[in-house]
């Protein structure tokens, strides 16, 4: 699936978006995955409640299921209007 | 219903005299319009807006929809920039028609309020001192338990 | 401040962005705009409205007064027209500025409410089956309430 | 003074302004003079529940003093906006 990553997360992270093969289950489940992977992510995931997450551009919680899933979005609470 | 998300500027006056002109009757018209402020310090360069493609259009227009059904309105427009704005450049303008001022009023505050909290987008500030993300406001995220 | 009465049509989109243009970095641009509408059965052919020159402009200087000061706006316009208007013909806009959006919507509001119900107009219908004043309704009294 | 007539009002009596001399002290006292007058004042100011006042241009009741006023106005419930 495709992870992207914007404002903060994305700098932390060094990159707007990334190819992953991942077998997780759940939101969750990917995101310890990624933390394993570098310090960076590690950084960039130390504060859950600090992130918020969309799948295939659907805002959702950590706990929601990947199956099908074709992109996951991480990024802090968004500031429009 | 029209959901525009665009980096170019967009023309206020001309926006609102097409929407006052495809309202069909419906009696109270509102806009709102949101401008880049300068800081306190008044030492703000630029914002920067981030977005994110394909799911920002999504939102929007989800939001308008909701407002539209929700109010009972006649149209209902949304345009939203991104990129580098200026102090004193038009950020973005949300406008809303119906047959009472009241819906009219209140669906405007309702996009208003979804937009800061739930369309994609993130601010970022370049000041004199540096530059820095701006956070979101507990108070943005509480406005939407109104609705 | 602008505060305007006339028998002549306004240009909404030319009136918006003079107000756009003036607002100083507040940040938050409200405006409403209210149309004449055809009644239910779509025999409105048009609506006179009747004023009190010299207490009209002194009432809406007012109210546009305490508006800008209990909401702390940059800036506030009032537009209302008399005469013989028909459907879809624009009869009064009103625009706020301030630094927070809450503060642009409530101001807007707070105008209207006191528009309604304090300023020296009176309706009248002009219908396919005859004349009739428009009566003031007890909500839009109820309304002010709220300030 | 000036006594100035709106919407309905104007047209139960038949004119939008007259000039009248009266030694009313307050617009209640005003009112019962101008209704003993003729039955087309007594259908205008049948009901003062229905009716508003404004003395020298600013809105007032029925109670306020006359003392120096140069103009009173009668009119139903306002209907702007």
């Amino acid at each position: 699936m495709d992870v992207l990553y914007f404002a903060w997360v994305r700098e932390r992270i060094g990159l707007p978006r990334e190819r992953v093969e991942s077998t997780a289950a759940t939101v969750a489940e990917l995101v310890e995955e990624l933390r394993g992977r570098e310090e960076r992510y590690e950084m960039a995931f130390s504060d859950l409640s600090a992130l918020r997450v969309a799948v295939d551009q659907e805002l959702t919680d950590f706990d929601a299921p990947l199956q099908g899933a074709r992109e996951v979005a991480f990024f802090p609470p968004m500031t429009g209007g | 219903m029209r959901v525009l998300v665009q980096e170019a500027p967009f023309d206020l006056a001309e926006e609102t005299a097409r929407f006052a002109k495809g309202e069909g009757g419906s009696g109270a018209i509102v806009t709102f319009t949101g401008v880049v402020r300068d800081n306190d310090a008044g030492t703000l360069s630029a914002m920067e807006i981030e977005h994110y493609p394909g799911m920002t259009e999504k939102a929007l227009r989800e939001i308008a929809q909701q407002a539209v059904t929700r109010f009972e309105l006649q149209d209902a427009l949304v345009i939203h920039r991104y990129g580098r704005l200026v102090p004193g450049e038009q950020i973005m303008m949300v406008a809303t028609a119906a047959r009472h001022r009241r819906h009219a009023f209140e669906a405007a505050e309702f996009l208003m309020d979804y937009l800061k909290s739930r369309a994609p987008f993130w601010k970022r500030e370049i000041t004199a001192e540096g530059e820095a993300w701006v956070a979101a406001k507990d108070e943005d995220e509480a406005a939407l338990e109104r609705w």
